[in-house]
């Protein structure tokens, strides 16, 4: 299987272990992933609030570019980049005439053909094989953490449903983990506002952690970059808000299919971790030294 | 050669202001065919009438114009006129003077002689006007009610009173409908059952009703006060006259593990079942999907242990066929279920139930005897919250109409609950509250005002579990939106008014209307609002739009009134203006070559086939024949008909070409 | 000194719709030009386009067909059969040569009295520009139907 | 067969740019409450979104005037629960997007919106230049215009020693045609 991949600006960051077990989890499964060539930053969440045109040229540039490069999909991880692309894509689909604006702000055809696609649905696509290559069950108990843009709005995403989600669940019981229910899988956490209002973050994050950690959980599994950083880097500001000593890692989901299917920890970019990806009773997963955050 | 006269009526000044009816009248007299035309002040004053009936026999005319206003206001008249002269009535035609000509144009020349065309267009028509004779159909004075429900018990009983038969088929075992699972009705808190049962039970003993329970409407044929319906009566596995109701088969059926219906899923009953103990009939029918026999093979218990033998495991469905007059339609509704809304759970918490779970947690015959305990742990709920417009008005998820009847049972929910847990809390979200109706608002005022029900005006955005409350996020919007979060032991979802399942087949069925929810339409949605577009049959009740007890009673009655008018003819008289197809004499017999596009084209399925058959039984031609009893008289055959087999009467190919040539 | 052109139009018109709706313009006292003549029929389903190739022969310079509005007729669906039967022959008009612009196919509910008079008066006029439709009228004169 | 004729919505008012630019009916709104019910952030704003709907669709100029001037259009996180739920399908986030560039466009932006406004404007002066995102460009350009110039300092060293933070750009080849696309929508070149 051949299939275009946007990793974006986060996963060369600030997030670069999802991309590191992006690649080494979908190499394992026979997966070759070929990079958009040239490709800029989606816009993210400053793209639409400063200009709307801005937010619809910033991703057609890299859908154009792929078109040109013959790839008919495109996996983008990071759950803000897929929805900004297919958000713009169905923009102007929408709107006919915005298609040569656009194709001309950019300067390169444009026709909006190519599929954007999620890491869940890449990875439901290759289920078979993941089960083969379990030697590792990862049995523990995980909290799926969706987030918004993954699933919302469900009229541009058209994926799983809006609330209380279940792809997740699925690929988690496949490598071995139990899901716990719990009710805030579609919460946000703050998102863009990791920067400028960390109050905020705190707070709406700090009640996922806690929410996660009460009903029993071991990890907090997620599939967006910015939700991690939230959970992870903003582990300080959390607890602080809380008043606790949360050590709860939160992991990528490609990261704990990795561990499941025994591929190498460093390889998974576990290390780069703020939260030390760190489990009572099993041992064999190295803790990176000065990883305690 | 014709005898026509002609009428020209001043309508008062209406018309000669404009158009000079003197002048009309003597224009009139050169028109070929003519042999009298007067104008006259008021045409249709007992003297103008009376000039028309003199004229006609003075000068023996074998055709009428009355020249005045729109015939849709005075053809009735006037054809009655001509006909008390001895004259047949469709023999009369009236040109609009006054709506199509001195109305709507200046005085002067052209109108005078648009008015003198109108005429001379008609005296064309009526010199080819045929006598037709209005049509007598029989009328079978039988009713049938689809639905025993408190709608359909209504209906039968006020026709079965009204001294007609009426047969009342019942999907479920047992008639009663959704009224017997209620606890108490608002706005008086009388007891559900105790006003219905009395109902039931007349229903079942009134010699003019027969019952057919456990059966459905398979096939329905006919017209008006001729249909003809075979209804398929399941199988109960029981043979109904032996069964005494002793119900010794239920106590000892060993597989007790079923959710039941009545109950709504909050208790158990067993394969062998009555619905509920006031059931009518009480006797009991065996669940083949659960039964351990059909299942295994083994059991028969009941078999064992009936003393009357009644018993018929081998027992078929069977299809009767009735004759019937009139049919209404009474199926009722179902309620929206909670695993339809996302953000309360897909209905995976066990304490958020919907209205008429409630109905049975509240009722003294539901599975907690009227105690308040909620179904997850039977704990007895300290806080409930109640969301109003759960499904209903939301475009987005469930549906856009108002359901009606959910402010009303909201407010009782409420009230119920604060009588049976003094010290609980009841918060009910809402978004308008629509108490009008008799003692309606004053009852909401007395939940919010006597029983301390907090009403908060806001929808529920989320519902979840933690620490086993269920956290019930809204807003106050009185409050500017101000987020609210409840914690509540138990969460009543006030679930959109639907049509029932497989309204839309039934409808199909009867070639009734619908609408895009799947109600049945009414004729007109305020002057004809029990009668479907179909003739024969009528509406009652919330299969045609959600609404409550008293509103369902109101119209049942209404429905009922309807067919006992119906019933009250012994033949029904039908405008004569149907199609036909022409017949010849042998070998051609007509002039339809049997390709039956009008049968595609007819909205009423008022063709049939016929079949010419030889002496020796052999099919010479199969021709298309319009039954008139079902053919309204919209003339699309006639159009689509390909060799002019068919013709219109009353507007006839011959009269509309020869109206044409005069222009 | 020749006279001003009048058309001669011919409306056929159902029962329940248009024709109550041009009642309605009448009740209402709204003035209309008079060049149109009406003939009833129970529903535009009734129509055979030959009486509107009837109407053109023996004179009409130009053809109203007007009846119930998409979903409310009288008979359910006679005014479809009318609307698709309307498009076919159109098209054959087109074909045979004829001015497809001298038939005006619409909707007038017994509600919209306004709109009758709308209808005539914009008919009348555009009918009145073409002016008489004497080509159809020479060529049926001449036998050729 | 109808008896009314479509009025359009007033042009001159908030509500109605808004129709305009986003395809967003306020009308739609009927005041349900439940965007603010479901709102991660509902609890911090100075107006609740079906409070700042309600405003507008009055049609007033001074309405439409505090609604611009409000802090909450610029908590809202598009986090899109509002419109998921919604019962009368009203997207709220591309009219909070509308209201914020509208607020910048008329200089009635909150004063508390200035260091998210210095956010946005600092991740997109990054990537006009460079073409992708370069986090260290993006901390040091915010600092300077946010003036919180001592927030995070301690992050940054962490997240270089787990190898999070580059410390030199990632360029894209193309970065004149970034640059062009910049110019033709927002306006101004840098």
């Amino acid at each position: 299987m051949r299939i275009g991949y946007y990793p974006g600006c986060s996963l060369l960051g600030s997030s670069r272990e999802f991309d590191e077990s992006t690649r080494a989890v979908l190499t394992a499964l026979d997966v070759e992933l070929v990079e958009v060539p040239d490709w800029n930053c989606c816009g993210a969440s400053s793209a639409h609030v400063i200009d709307h045109t801005l937010s619809l040229a910033l991703p057609a540039r890299i859908m154009a570019l792929a078109e040109q490069a013959g790839l008919t999909e495109i996996l983008a991880p990071c759950a803000a980049c897929s929805n900004r692309l297919l958000s713009a894509q169905q923009e102007i689909e929408q709107h006919p005439e915005l298609k040569a604006e656009i194709a001309r702000i950019i300067e390169l055809p444009y026709q909006g053909t190519v599929k954007i696609v999620n890491i869940l649905e890449v990875l439901d696509r290759v289920t078979e094989r993941i089960a083969v290559k379990v030697t590792k069950p990862f049995a523990k108990k995980v909290a799926n953490y969706y987030g918004c843009l993954l699933v919302r709005p469900p009229r541009v995403v058209n994926f799983d449903r809006p609330e209380d989600p279940q792809s997740m669940d699925q690929m988690m019981k496949l490598v071995g983990a139990e899901s716990i229910d719990w009710p805030f899988k579609t919460e946000c956490c703050g998102a863009a506002f990791s920067v400028t209002r960390t109050d905020i973050v705190a707070k709406l994050s700090g009640k996922l952690v806690e929410g996660a950690v009460k009903r029993g959980a071991e990890a907090i599994v997620v599939a967006c970059p910015m939700c991690h950083s939230n959970l992870d880097l903003r582990r300080p500001e959390i607890n602080e808000h809380l008043q606790e000593e949360y050590t709860i890692p939160a992991m990528f989901i490609t990261q704990v299919i990795g561990l499941a299917m025994g591929l190498d920890p460093e390889k998974l970019g576990l290390q780069r971790h703020m939260v030390s990806v760190e489990f009572p009773v099993e041992r064999n997963i190295p803790a990176a030294a000065g990883a305690q955050a | 050669m014709s005898r026509i006269g002609v009428f020209t009526c001043h309508c008062g000044e209406n018309i000669n202001a404009t158009v000079d009816c003197a002048k009309v009248a003597e224009m009139c007299m050169s028109v070929p065919g003519v042999v009298h035309s007067v104008d006259y002040k008021y045409m249709c004053s007992d003297p103008g009438q009376r000039m028309i009936q003199e004229a006609v026999a003075e000068h023996k005319l074998d055709g009428v114009i009355v020249a005045a206003c729109s015939p849709r206001m005075h053809e009735p008249t006037f054809r009655r006129t001509v006909a008390e002269a001895g004259l047949n009535p469709y023999l009369c035609e009236m040109a609009n003077l006054r709506e199509h000509c001195s109305w709507v144009h200046e005085k002067g020349q052209a109108t005078t002689q648009k008015a003198a065309d109108l005429i001379r267009v008609l005296v064309e028509k009526v010199k080819r006007n045929q006598p037709l004779h209005p049509i007598k159909v029989p009328v079978t004075k039988t009713a049938l009610v689809i639905g025993g429900g408190i709608a359909g018990i209504q209906v039968a009983l006020d026709i079965a009173n009204g001294g007609h038969k009426v047969v009342l088929v019942e999907k479920s075992p047992s008639i009663g409908g959704h009224m017997s699972q209620l606890s108490e009705t608002f706005p008086t808190l009388d007891c559900s059952q105790c006003i219905l049962t009395p109902r039931m039970v007349e229903a079942a003993q009134h010699p003019n009703i027969t019952l057919m329970t456990y059966s459905e409407v398979a096939k329905v044929d006919g017209f008006i006060g001729n249909f003809t319906v075979t209804v398929r009566k399941k199988a109960r596995k029981l043979d109904e006259k032996l069964c005494t109701g002793c119900g010794l088969c239920i106590q000892k059926c060993p597989f007790k593990k079923i959710p039941d219906e009545f109950n709504e899923g909050l208790g158990t009953r067993t394969a062998i079942y009555v619905p509920f103990p006031q059931a009518v009939p009480n006797k009991p029918v065996i669940d083949t999907l659960n039964c351990t026999f059909y299942k295994t093979g083994k059991c028969k218990v009941c078999e064992k242990l009936c003393p009357t033998g009644a018993i018929r495991f081998e027992q078929e469905d069977e299809l009767v066929t009735l004759d019937i007059g009139a049919i209404v339609l009474a199926t009722g509704f179902k309620l929206m279920k909670t695993d339809a809304f996302p953000e309360y759970g897909y209905g995976k918490h066990k304490d958020i139930i919907d209205g008429m779970q409630f109905e049975r947690l509240a009722s003294a015959s539901g599975p907690t005897a009227g105690v308040m305990k909620r179904p997850s742990d039977g704990k007895e709920p300290e806080t409930v919250v109640f969301i109003a417009c759960s499904g209903s008005r939301d475009r987005s998820k469930g549906v856009p109409y108002c359901s009606k009847i959910c402010c009303m049972y909201t407010a009782k929910h409420a009230m119920l609950y604060k009588h049976k847990v003094h010290h609980g809390k009841a918060y009910v979200f809402y978004m308008d509250i629509r108490a009008a109706g008799k003692d309606y608002d004053e009852f909401v005022r007395r939940a919010i005002e006597e029983d301390e029900v907090k009403y908060i005006r806001g929808r529920v955005s989320r519902i979840y579990e933690e620490d086993g409350k269920l956290i019930v996020k809204g807003a106050d919007t009185l409050m500017g939106g101000e987020p609210v979060e409840i914690k509540a032991d138990m969460v009543v979802l006030a679930t959109a008014v639907q049509s029932n399942d497989r309204s839309e087949e039934l409808a199909q069925t009867l070639h009734v209307s619908y609408d895009s929810y799947g109600f049945f339409a009414e004729a007109h949605p305020k002057l004809r609002p029990v009668e479907t577009n179909t003739g024969g049959i009528f509406l009652a009740g919330a299969c045609q739009a959600p609404r409550d007890i008293p509103e369902t009673v109101a119209q049942a009655s209404g429905a009922a009134a309807k067919v006992v008018g119906l019933f009250s003819q012994d033949e029904l008289t039908r405008e004569p203006i149907v199609a036909v197809v022409n017949r010849q004499p042998a070998p051609v017999f007509s002039y339809c070559v049997g390709c039956f596009l009008c049968q595609s084209a007819c909205p009423y399925q008022a063709i049939e086939q016929e079949q010419i058959l030889a002496r020796n039984g052999e099919v010479i031609k199969t021709l298309a024949r319009i039954n008139p009893g079902l053919c309204q008289g919209c003339g699309t055959c006639v159009a689509t008909c390909r060799t002019k087999a068919i013709d219109l009467q009353g507007f006839s190919n011959e009269q509309i070409y020869a109206e044409l040539m005069t222009l | 000194m020749e006279e001003k052109f009048e058309p001669k139009l011919t409306a056929f018109v159902c029962n329940w719709c248009t024709y109550a709706g041009a009642d309605l313009t009448g009740t209402s006292r709204i003035k209309y030009q008079s060049n149109v003549r009406v003939l009833r029929v129970p529903c535009t389903g009734r129509i055979d386009f030959m009486l509107v190739m009837k109407a053109f022969q023996k004179g009409a310079d130009g053809v109203i067909v007007s009846g119930c509005h998409p979903n409310d007729c009288h008979y359910t669906s006679g005014n479809y059969h009318a609307r698709r039967r309307w498009m076919v022959y159109k098209d054959l008009m087109d074909f045979m040569g004829m001015d497809t612009r001298r038939v005006t196919f619409s909707w007038v509910s017994a509600a919209e009295g306004v709109r009758w008079a709308q209808l005539v008066n914009e008919v009348t006029d555009q009918v009145r520009a073409l002016g008489p439709y004497a080509e159809y009228q020479q060529l049926v004169g001449a036998g050729i139907e | 067969m109808s008896s009314g004729t479509h009025h359009a919505t007033h042009a001159d008012t908030l509500a109605g740019r808004i129709e305009e630019a986003t395809g967003v009916k306020l009308a739609h709104c009927y005041q349900c409450g439940k965007c603010a019910a479901g709102c991660p952030v509902s609890d911090q704003m100075d107006l609740t979104p079906c409070q700042a709907l309600r405003m507008l669709q009055y049609g007033f100029p001074e309405l439409d005037r505090r609604v611009l001037q409000s802090e909450g259009i610029w908590l809202c996180l598009t986090c899109e629960t509002c419109s998921t739920r919604c019962p009368q399908e009203v997207e709220i986030p591309k009219v909070m997007d509308f209201l914020r560039s509208e607020a910048v466009r008329l200089d009635l932006a909150h004063p508390k919106s200035k260091d998210i406004l210095a956010f946005h404007r600092a991740f997109l002066d990054s990537i006009e230049h460079t073409g992708r995102l370069y986090e260290v460009g993006l901390v040091a350009d915010y600092k300077m215009r946010s003036r919180h110039f001592l927030k995070d300092v301690m992050l940054a060293p962490k997240m270089y020693f787990k190898g999070k933070l580059g410390l030199f750009p990632h360029l894209i080849k193309n970065r004149q045609g970034m640059k062009a696309i910049f110019k033709r929508t927002t306006g101004k070149a840098t």
